[in-house]
């Protein structure tokens, strides 16, 4: 019976492809494994559009929107009918084509990520050989389509957003890779399915995800940073900054384009954060042994529910930093940090198992957090500020 | 320890997250159609016009000079005034405005026309649920729309009300007893005072 | 297959040739990115998946944003736009096309060029790393410090030094 | 009809049309993009001789297009560095304008 419920999906399609003829059979086999994809993923940017206003609003001691249908959770289909129905505005000097071309590509490129994930057992649209690769390459498309839209707009305001997202996610990128690069050394294969199978099988009740190694907490942190930052989102998002260049590259986006970048953008963060599940969380596996009875998709969308929560917990509480301690942060902690960490995935490769190879691979960890937190008191100089008026 | 400042942010802003299903006075907004915060006495935004007793059309206070069309900075009030005089409040016959319109769409709530008013008949109101889907005409107040009693005058800013009632009953009895002297210096033409005092604003004397 | 073939080629050659013949430089290099991605796809469809992502990771995501960011950096507001073609364009288009004739006359009259497809090899990315890390270890090598020397390099060339604004 | 002459000519004809726009151009940029199209023309012809030779799983031409993937990045980045040093110094990209010695 569990093993039906886990299936449902997998089954439903091979019956589904019975009735298909031989000639469309890839075809349909694709149409059948992406649509699902394409309706699931906006419907969870739309469940989660409202989770994080009304989150946020909480955060802030208020409620949240609370007006449309039960509880405000009709919010999003308001939402959509709005920028459906707002006009479409042009700036006259735009470059028309780029400026169409980039949300679509934008949206195209946070979908294409989306086919290596695997979101349950079998249930990944295709299983490549150098599926991580693919995700990384995907994403570099994004920061093409930031800057065709920053660019084609014509906007001072935009231009300087989408250099500052560009700045942002190369720098970002790199530690982004690094830090799935010690999985990749410890499972073996660029493949998600088989990262997500490595991490099967559980000790007792304890399952063996990557998290619970030093390296792959280290990994994980130094990736949920990086993911924070390449999803343009709060407490690094500063190419939107409202308060100084009021929304970075989109500015000039309205109605349904402007829809197209939040949903772009969401879809980004969703398909980063199903990354750091499957190459730490286990991917569709159960926390516990005892519980996987549960079906695999489902436990997929608890834990990435579970990290867009904390998204949206760090983006109520930590404020935006400023442009040159976004960069030192990549370039001289997060990058040495996933370097040493690769270093920390050969030792604890190669070390006998046991408690000496917890204590070796945690005393390689705590140095440099030692040594950094020792670096940021000899740069914190506070004084008292002075103030200065005109008389 | 390395982020220990943003542990604590964390701690904080879920016990907000938490605390704000649990205490209700964490909540810091009201439910505004359903539910509003009582308003200050000294909240203001469009100006009315305040008559006394229960006519509006016979009590208004405003005698159509025209001194706060003049003064309004973005040029919102448009005053017509009458051709003939009726009776005022105190049975005095005077002008009044044939017509007296307020855009509150362009009125910048600058209070300029109640400082101006020499007659006491311009006051701030506190009303600020004024929406309407029609653009134009909706938001452009008529006299009837503009009338609002001297009660409803009291009732929201009663310091000031009291205040202004005061001042004006003074004046009334000055206007009166100076009308009576007149009266009674000349018994013989009994219409003269009546006409001699008309153009003397309550206010006139104070000038 | 053949299909295939001739619509990405199709795609790489207008968008290589529109990248080359378009007036606005950065018009040029977001049709070279298609240009880029054309020749990623033909990577993938001769089964090389990893040097075809590698491909859109590198050329993509990194050569053109670096080419785009080069533009903006030197974009100067002339009043009066120069020509996007040099005043010998006659003689470099020649030489390219006379380049093209002899190349294609090879390919034509070469017989290796007439192989049939073999099968699909069994080449995973598994194989390209036990390979790199054993037969090609020393290239790899050299290319980590090839890449780290036109890091250093690139930083150091295009640092503005305060002695040059004077 | 694909067979290994088509990518062949498909090469070459890349290889062209990158020759023809780093001989034409004016952009210093844009000429080494040319340049870069001319590299990625070579790489094709590496995988395009790896699928169609006889012993594809000894990977020689995979690990040359890696090798000159990475080669063509390099190349990028110091080309770029260079030209935006020459924009310092003389303000301009025009190759036809960047004709002195002396600054």
């Amino acid at each position: 019976m569990t093993q039906e419920a886990d299936q449902i999906f997998v089954l439903a399609k091979h019956w589904l492809m019975g009735y298909v003829p031989a000639v469309a059979q890839p075809i349909a086999s694709a149409v059948l494994s992406i649509v699902p994809v394409l309706i699931a993923f906006p419907l969870l940017f739309a469940i989660t559009t409202v989770l994080e206003r009304k989150g946020l609003g909480r955060i802030q001691n208020r409620y949240g929107p609370n007006r449309t249908g039960p509880a405000g959770f009709f919010q999003p289909i308001a939402d959509g009918i709005k920028s459906l129905t707002k006009e479409d505005i042009v700036p006259l000097t735009a470059d028309q084509a780029v400026h169409f071309l980039a949300p679509v590509l934008l949206v195209v490129a946070a979908f294409l990520a989306y086919a290596v994930l695997p979101i349950g057992r079998n249930m990944v649209i295709v299983n490549l050989n150098a599926g991580v690769l693919f995700f990384f390459a995907v994403g570099s498309v994004v920061e093409l389509s930031v800057f065709m839209a920053g660019w084609s707009s014509r906007s001072k305001y935009s231009l300087l957003g989408a250099m500052r997202a560009i700045a942002q996610m190369i720098s970002y990128e790199v530690p982004l890779v690094l830090a799935s690069v010690v999985v990749i050394m410890e499972a073996g294969s660029l493949s998600t399915v088989s990262i997500v199978e490595r991490q099967a099988g559980y000790t007792g009740i304890w399952p063996h995800w990557y998290l619970f190694t030093p390296w792959g907490l280290v990994g994980f942190f130094l990736f949920m940073v990086a993911a924070t930052a390449e999803s343009n989102r709060s407490p690094f998002d500063l190419p939107e900054g409202e308060s100084e260049i009021i929304a970075g590259y989109y500015i000039e986006y309205s109605g349904f384009k402007f829809a197209l970048f939040f949903l772009g953008e969401y879809l980004g963060m969703f398909a980063t954060s199903g990354m750091a599940i499957t190459l730490f969380l286990g991917g569709w596996a159960a926390p516990f042994s005892f519980l996987t009875w549960i079906p695999s998709y489902i436990w997929f969308f608890v834990k990435l529910l579970t990290l867009i929560g904390f998204f949206i917990w760090i983006r109520g509480t930590l404020p935006r930093l400023r442009m040159d301690q976004l960069m030192n942060l990549a370039w001289e902690f997060i990058l040495p940090m996933a370097l040493l960490n690769m270093l920390i995935a050969g030792i604890w490769h190669f070390m006998q198992p046991g408690v000496v190879r917890w204590l070796v691979c945690l005393a390689i960890v705590a140095v440099p957090c030692i040594l950094l937190r020792q670096g940021l008191k000899r740069r914190k100089k506070f004084q008292v500020r002075t103030y200065r008026y005109a008389d | 320890m390395v982020g220990e400042g943003i542990l604590k942010g964390m701690v904080e802003t879920a016990r907000n997250f938490l605390g704000s299903y649990v205490e209700k006075e964490r909540l810091t907004t009201v439910q505004y159609p359903e539910e509003r915060i009582p308003q200050v006495e000294a909240a203001r935004n469009f100006p009315f016009l305040v008559y006394d007793g229960p006519n509006w059309q016979q009590g208004m206070r405003c005698v159509g000079c025209q001194i706060c069309e003049k003064e309004c900075p973005p040029k919102c009030i448009f005053i017509e005034k009458s051709k003939d005089k009726k009776p005022d409040a105190v049975g005095k016959p005077q002008f009044y405005p044939a017509v007296f319109n307020i855009d509150i769409s362009v009125c910048m709530s600058c209070q300029i026309c109640v400082e101006v008013c020499p007659f006491d008949a311009i006051k701030m109101d506190v009303e600020y649920d004024l929406p309407t889907d029609d653009r134009f005409g909706g938001l452009l107040l008529n006299k009837q729309k503009l009338s609002k009693s001297n009660e409803y005058y009291h009732e929201i800013h009663p310091t000031e009300a009291s205040a202004v009632d005061g001042a004006l009953a003074e004046e009334r009895a000055k206007v009166k007893a100076a009308a009576d002297a007149k009266a009674a210096a000349a018994p013989a033409k009994p219409l003269a005072p009546a006409t001699a005092a008309s153009p003397v604003s309550p206010t006139g004397e104070t000038k | 297959m053949t299909l295939t073939f001739l619509i990405l080629a199709a795609i790489t050659v207008a968008g290589t040739a529109a990248a080359m013949g378009m007036r606005n430089a950065v018009h040029c290099v977001l049709a070279l990115t298609v240009g880029f991605a054309g020749v990623a796809a033909l990577y993938l469809q001769l089964d090389a998946q990893f040097v075809g992502l590698t491909q859109i990771m590198v050329y993509v995501g990194a050569v053109a944003i670096l080419a785009v960011f080069a533009i903006m950096m030197t974009h100067t507001p002339a009043p009066e736009q120069p020509p996007a073609f040099s005043s010998h364009w006659i003689l470099g288009g020649l030489v390219a096309a006379a380049v093209f004739a002899v190349l294609a006359w090879a390919i034509g009259s070469s017989a290796v060029s007439m192989q049939p497809l073999p099968a699909e090899p069994a080449v995973g990315v598994q194989q390209i790393g036990a390979a790199l890390m054993d037969r090609y270890v020393l290239p790899l090598e050299i290319m980590g410090l090839l890449l780290t020397a036109a890091l250093i390099g690139a930083v150091v060339i295009a640092m503005d030094r305060k002695e040059d604004r004077q | 009809m694909s067979s290994l002459q088509n990518y062949l000519l498909l090469s070459a004809l890349l290889f062209s049309i990158g020759l023809a726009g780093a001989l034409t151009r004016r952009n210093a940029i844009l000429v080494l993009i040319g340049i870069e199209l001319m590299l990625n023309a070579a790489n094709l012809n590496f995988i395009a001789f790896w699928r169609y030779g006889p012993n594809p799983s000894a990977l020689t031409g995979i690990m040359f297009a890696i090798f000159s993937i990475s080669v063509a990045a390099a190349e990028a980045a110091v080309g770029l560095a260079i030209i935006l040093a020459a924009y310092r110094h003389s303000r301009t990209t025009d190759l036809d304008r960047m004709n002195s010695l002396k600054g």
